[in-house]
């Protein structure tokens, strides 16, 4: 059986030809530490680049040490080192590809408005001052009238005049409800309303199509639809 | 194909037809010289296969021919494709008639038209939902936002497609080329009603927009 | 040496069974050998296969005839419809053609190929069909979960994954991510398993250009899984955070941002390709290079191909992105990187198309999957360049052309290069040679409704129609008569090729119980797996290890008498 | 009884020994799953200057006394690794035992602090800084405690002169612990 006997065990092949090169674990865990002392220290000046030299670059610093010495890569067969290298390659890749549209907030024909909102927000809360609730983080703002939301959000399946044949509603099934119906409004009353608007149809069993609207409107708001919703009922 | 409606549709459809050409080549050729080597190395009685390495010189620009050609098509195609892509995407015309706004969110399509003021963001932009109404040969910028999950807008007659994405508003343009009626679709999954999603574009001429515009502000539309 | 293992694992020993052990399934459960663990992935991804398949199935069904009540499901709703497409596309990739093509043809091969008793890691590689087995049932219970299975897409863009107001499936958009996150997890502990096999067990003799084709595929395959999955392991994990504790990384109002999810995904995903491409380009150049007995026409140009096709497949992610929100100036560079990954995939089919050339070519059944796989495979290829053009993209982009396109790729790699390994190995895997006859019955009831399936598709792809749409009647022009009856054509060749499974099954039934005795080597050979027993005992070769003299493909050569020349013959 | 070792693991075609290769390849994973995390992290951070009012509030000291406590259980693991070099089972073992204390310490001290970070609702949902704060903390923690306990199994065979050669490979995956806790260090909490 032609194994390869001298390379496996604790003291195989790997290790023996890097014997004698161990480092002064004791003086290189003493330069650890005081590396960690500097990092820390550094920001008492209040220099940015001082900081970042200090925080980052002593991060470096430390992570090579313990890498090459600690972890022994400086002995290590050549093969490691490339494919460890090229982990970290893609990652530099990878931030190199996606800042352009996550670190930035605004570029070629387009803008991050909901992250530029919270930028302000934030650095103005931080600045002591009165935080205002932007509106900016939704895309834009028509009003609130429960007619004119009805007609922009409900109308698609529900119709304008509450009868169920939005074009939209025209192929589902089961159908838009009928709120001009009187059959509708016999098994119907105001909390169960509410509770579809709220909650979906799918809460009461009835279309999933059909969803909730609590992360779109206030009670109030879903109070004023439910209103708007009994204006079509037969002799109301 | 369906009908090219905007003044980018042809040129969309010039790099598909370039690609289609180049492409089509290498791929009969392929396919070609695939089978008759099926064909004519047959197993036959008595015949041993040879012994070939693949790296003899004089075999191996069998390979690095080909190769170097694919390369040559691949700079035709990224050519085209790039020209076209800053035509669409990257660029925004300067003398652009109108601004509109389309919002998207589960599972309808909002369009803030600029009425007839012609100005975004006053009192008598006009509110649609599931209808765009645009007029033929003027150059429009659109607005592209979302306000739940993702969308996209898609206009198959026009070519273009963008998904809105929630936080961001981005910006394209089209301009169409003929009046008539047209499929909008949503085409980025959105949930359960993304197949409801539909809504129609309104190409019109002049007139029948400036009665369009009337006729929405006095609130008789839709 | 003291080959100890820790307490924990003494009980579970791979010999202890023989005594006082676990019986009867569990033994299979249980046993650490390589051949038996890629037993157990193949037969789960079969299994997985057919619960994707029948996903199609009904889908298809409901895009051909909206609203019938499909035989053998019912009624399909909306939300039943987008749950069907996301959970069939996932299956198919993640439960399918991975645990099939790269876990259980590694597995069975690696060792058998390079000359070793087993994997490296028995135990590990042990706990990793476990994993494995663990997320294919949460995948599967997560369909049965009130509110349904995930139908946010196999992409799983948020906020509409994140947010369950969104999405309507809380639990079961949880319970499918976990299950992806968990089969990563059983992957990455196999992938570790399959390099270091490759790179240090090697038998005697056996360098690094001995190794056949396909155990170096399926290494690299392992290589560009194990470094592009990291961040997506990373973006589930915030992803989950934003499902069940409501953080805000995907949440635009909260500082996050979808577009990240999008990135991190793709980094993933457009390697993914690759890790299960790369295999069934090894298992095909292998089972050609056998029936054309011909030497691989150049082994280093493939190899060096591949890998440069490894490395470029790391340069192209935003390709899926295009319209996706993408800075618009980065999808120039993307367009670039993309087209010239043509150049390299372009050369591994030169490559195999030349191995044809002077060789005595025999149509067996293997063979003609393996035939197969490249004349379908060329379609996938080319029109992939439409999508990876940024221009031709913009009016591709999410049609079903997309769809096509994916299919023509994927399904030769994870069918029909399956069945190509799975005839060519099956004497290998069973002792008994597979029924000819039945196998080109499959095979021509296989591939002719493929394509009468996926062509229709490029045409309703071309004239605008969009995927994942469960009903087109609120698209009047994209409704048209010539389209609906283009869909209808679709889905009768997709229940012929159901039908024609049936054979395979059959087939495999039979021949394992009488089919002819397949002895070691019945191919004629070269690669080391045939010098053994078929099946293969524990340990592989009970007589010792064997050692090496030449490479794999030593076909035809002109000293010799027989056209065959196994790699361990001394002379 | 023991699990009979393959002669597929014993083979060093590369002359790197299996278990250490593995553990290479399982660090380079690692890297590409903690440089998603901390990639998509700085991305953020770097767009989002009003988080440095939100990283203010981390207990930089905190922070330098747990870089301390794992720098100095890198150290005693190395010594760990030096003594089953030299064959010695039973000093392996021991300081095994004290690096698993470090991680004791180490997450402890974690806990308290996190305590304390929650008490006054600095919780992960508080804003886009702390979801990041947990989610890295969080990872990098089970990779401490999953370290511990592996580190608790190689120190108990080693105490009885087996499977010395695991002792560098639970070494060096603590290393790489140690590494990317440097790394946290500075995002985390100096940069303010």
């Amino acid at each position: 059986m032609a194994e390869h006997h001298d390379q496996h065990g604790a003291h195989g092949a790997g290790h023996d030809e890097h014997a004698g090169h161990h480092p002064n674990y004791k003086k290189i865990y003493f330069t650890l530490l005081g590396l960690l002392v500097v990092s820390v220290v550094g920001p008492v000046f209040g220099i940015v680049w001082v900081t970042l030299i200090s925080a980052f670059g002593i991060a470096l610093v430390k992570a090579n040490l313990v890498i090459q010495n600690f972890m022994h890569l400086k002995w290590e067969k050549r093969i490691a080192k490339w494919f460890l290298t090229a982990s970290l390659v893609l990652m530099a890749l990878f931030v190199g590809g996606v800042s352009v549209d996550v670190l930035n907030h605004e570029g070629n024909n387009w803008e991050n408005i909901a992250a530029q909102a919270a930028v302000e927000r934030g650095l103005a809360a931080a600045a002591g001052e009165e935080v205002v609730e932007e509106e900016a983080a939704e895309p834009v703002d028509v009003g609130f009238n429960a007619p004119n939301m009805f007609n922009l959000v409900c109308a698609s399946c529900h119709g304008a005049a509450g009868d169920g044949k939005g074009a939209a509603g025209l192929a589902l099934d089961p159908r838009p409800a009928n709120f001009t119906d009187p059959a509708f409004w016999a098994e119907r009353d105001r909390a169960r309303i509410v509770n579809v608007i709220t909650n979906g149809g799918a809460s009461v069993g009835r279309s999933p199509l059909m969803v909730g609207w609590s992360a779109s409107f206030s009670a109030e708001q879903i109070e004023q639809l439910a209103d708007y919703v009994e204006t079509f009922r037969p002799g109301a | 194909m369906i009908p090219q409606a905007s003044t980018y549709a042809a040129s969309i459809d010039n790099v598909i037809l370039l690609i289609a050409v180049l492409v089509g080549f290498w791929f009969i050729a392929a396919e070609g010289m695939f089978f008759w080597l099926i064909w004519r190395f047959r197993a036959k009685e008595g015949v041993k296969s040879e012994y070939l390495e693949g790296h003899e010189p004089h075999v191996k620009k069998w390979i690095t021919w080909p190769h170097s050609l694919v390369l040559v098509c691949d700079v035709f195609i990224i050519i085209g494709a790039v020209q076209v892509w800053y035509n669409v995407k990257q660029r925004l015309p300067d003398d652009a008639d109108a601004t509109i706004r389309i919002i998207g969110q589960q599972w309808a399509w909002t369009f803030q038209h600029p009425g007839a003021d012609n100005d975004l963001d006053t009192a008598d932009d006009i509110f649609t939902v599931d209808d765009l109404h645009v007029e033929v040969d003027r150059t429009y910028i659109f607005q592209l936002q979302s306000r739940d999950v993702l969308h996209s807008f898609s206009v198959p007659v026009f070519r273009i497609k963008q998904d809105a994405i929630p936080g961001r508003s981005i910006m394209g343009w089209f301009e169409p080329t003929q009046t008539g009626e047209y499929d909008v679709q949503c085409v980025e999954i959105c949930g359960i009603g993304h197949g409801v999603m539909a809504a129609r574009i309104h190409i019109e001429d002049a007139q029948q927009h400036a009665d369009w515009i009337r006729s929405a502000s006095t609130g008789t539309a839709q | 040496m003291a080959h100890t293992a820790t307490a924990a694992d003494t009980h579970h020993d791979a010999h202890a069974h023989e005594h006082h052990g676990p019986q009867g399934i569990l033994k299979y459960l249980w046993s650490t050998d390589h051949k038996m663990i890629a037993m157990q992935y193949l037969f789960t991804g079969i299994a997985m296969g057919l619960i994707g398949a029948y996903m199609a199935y009904v889908f298809r069904m409901q895009t051909a005839f909206p609203g019938v009540n499909v035989p053998g499901f019912g009624q399909v709703s909306p939300g039943e419809y987008n749950s069907l497409i996301t959970n069939h596309g996932t299956i198919m990739i993640f439960w399918v053609a991975m645990p099939v093509l790269v876990a259980a043809f590694g597995n069975f091969l690696i060792p058998l190929m390079i000359g070793a008793d087993d994997m490296v890691f028995p135990r590990i590689n042990r706990l990793s069909y476990q994993v494995f087995l663990l997320s294919a049932i949460v995948l599967i219970v997560s369909f049965f979960v009130p509110g349904g299975g995930f139908g946010g897409a196999w992409t799983a863009y948020p906020p509409l994954s994140a947010v369950a107001e969104y999405n309507q499936t809380n639990l079961g958009s949880s319970l499918w991510l976990l299950a992806v996150a968990l089969e990563f997890v059983a992957f990455l502990l196999g992938g570790i398993n399959f390099i270091t096999t490759l790179m240090n067990s090697r038998a005697p003799g056996m360098r690094a250009y001995d190794i056949p084709l396909v155990c170096w595929m399926i290494v690299i395959a392992s290589i560009l899984f194990m470094l592009s999955v990291g961040p997506l392991i990373a973006g589930a994990v915030m992803l989950f955070f934003d499902q069940t504790l409501g953080t805000g990384f995907y949440d635009p109002a909260r500082g996050g941002d979808p577009v990240l999810w999008q990135h991190l995904f793709w980094f993933f995903g457009h390697p993914e390709v690759y890790v299960v491409l790369l295999p069934a380009i090894g298992i095909t150049i292998d089972v050609i290079a056998t029936f054309a007995r011909k030497k691989v026409f150049g082994y280093k140009l493939m190899l060096y191909t591949t890998v440069a096709t490894g490395v470029l497949s790391f340069f192209v992610w935003a390709h899926h992105q295009f319209i996706a929100g993408i800075d618009p100036r980065m999808a120039n560079v993307f367009t670039i990187t993309t087209l010239l990954i043509s150049v390299p995939i372009a050369e591994l089919c030169f490559v195999i198309i030349a191995t044809l050339y002077g060789g005595s070519i025999r149509l067996t059944t293997p063979m003609l999957w393996a035939l197969a796989f490249m004349a379908e495979f060329l379609i996938g290829g080319v029109t992939g360049i439409f999508l990876g053009a940024s221009g031709a993209d913009i009016y591709f982009h999410d049609t079903y052309f997309v769809l096509a396109h994916f299919h023509y790729t994927f399904f030769p790699i994870a069918i029909i290069g399956t069945f190509a390994a799975f005839t060519y190995w099956f004497p290998k895997m069973f002792g008994r040679m597979m029924n000819d006859t039945l196998g080109k019955i499959h095979f021509w009831g296989t591939i002719i409704p493929f394509n009468i399936i996926f062509i229709p598709l490029f045409v309703l792809g071309i004239g605008g129609e969009h995927r994942r749409i469960y009903n087109y009647e609120h698209f009047p022009e994209l409704a048209g008569e010539g389209m609906f009856m283009l869909r209808q054509i679709a889905t009768v060749a997709l229940l012929v090729m159901l039908i024609f499974q049936v054979v395979f099954f059959y087939n495999c039934y039979v021949s394992w119980k009488k089919g002819e005795k397949a002895g070691k080597n019945p191919w004629k050979a070269n690669t080391l797996e045939w010098t053994t027993e078929s099946p293969p005992p524990h340990g592989n070769w009970p007589e010792g290890l064997p050692n090496v003299y030449r490479g794999p493909y030593e076909y035809g050569h002109p000293d010799r008498k027989e056209d065959y020349w196994p790699q361990n013959q001394p002379s | 009884m023991a699990f009979p070792k393959p002669q597929a693991t014993l083979r060093s075609a590369t002359g790197i020994p299996t278990g250490r290769l593995a553990v290479w390849w399982l660090l380079a994973s690692e890297v590409v799953i903690f440089g998603g995390v901390l990639g998509s992290y700085l991305m953020h951070r770097l767009g989002h200057p009003e988080w440095a009012e939100a990283a203010s509030h981390t207990n930089t000291w905190i922070g330098a006394f747990n870089t301390f406590v794992l720098l100095t259980s890198s150290f005693t693991a190395v010594l760990a690794h030096q003594a089953a070099e030299k064959g010695d089972g039973k000093k392996a073992a021991g300081f095994l035992v004290l690096t698993i204390g470090g991680a004791l310490t180490f997450l402890m001290v974690k806990s308290y602090e996190w305590t304390v970070e929650i008490l006054e609702g600095f919780t992960i949902t508080a804003n886009g800084f702390w979801s990041f704060y947990y989610t890295a903390a969080g990872l990098h923690a089970l990779h401490v405690i999953a370290g511990a306990i592996i580190m608790g199994i190689v120190a108990a065979d080693a105490y009885r002169g087996r499977e010395l050669q695991r002792v560098e490979l639970i070494g060096i995956y603590w290393h790489f612990v140690d590494v990317v806790w440097i790394f946290l260090f500075p995002l985390l909490y100096i940069a303010k």
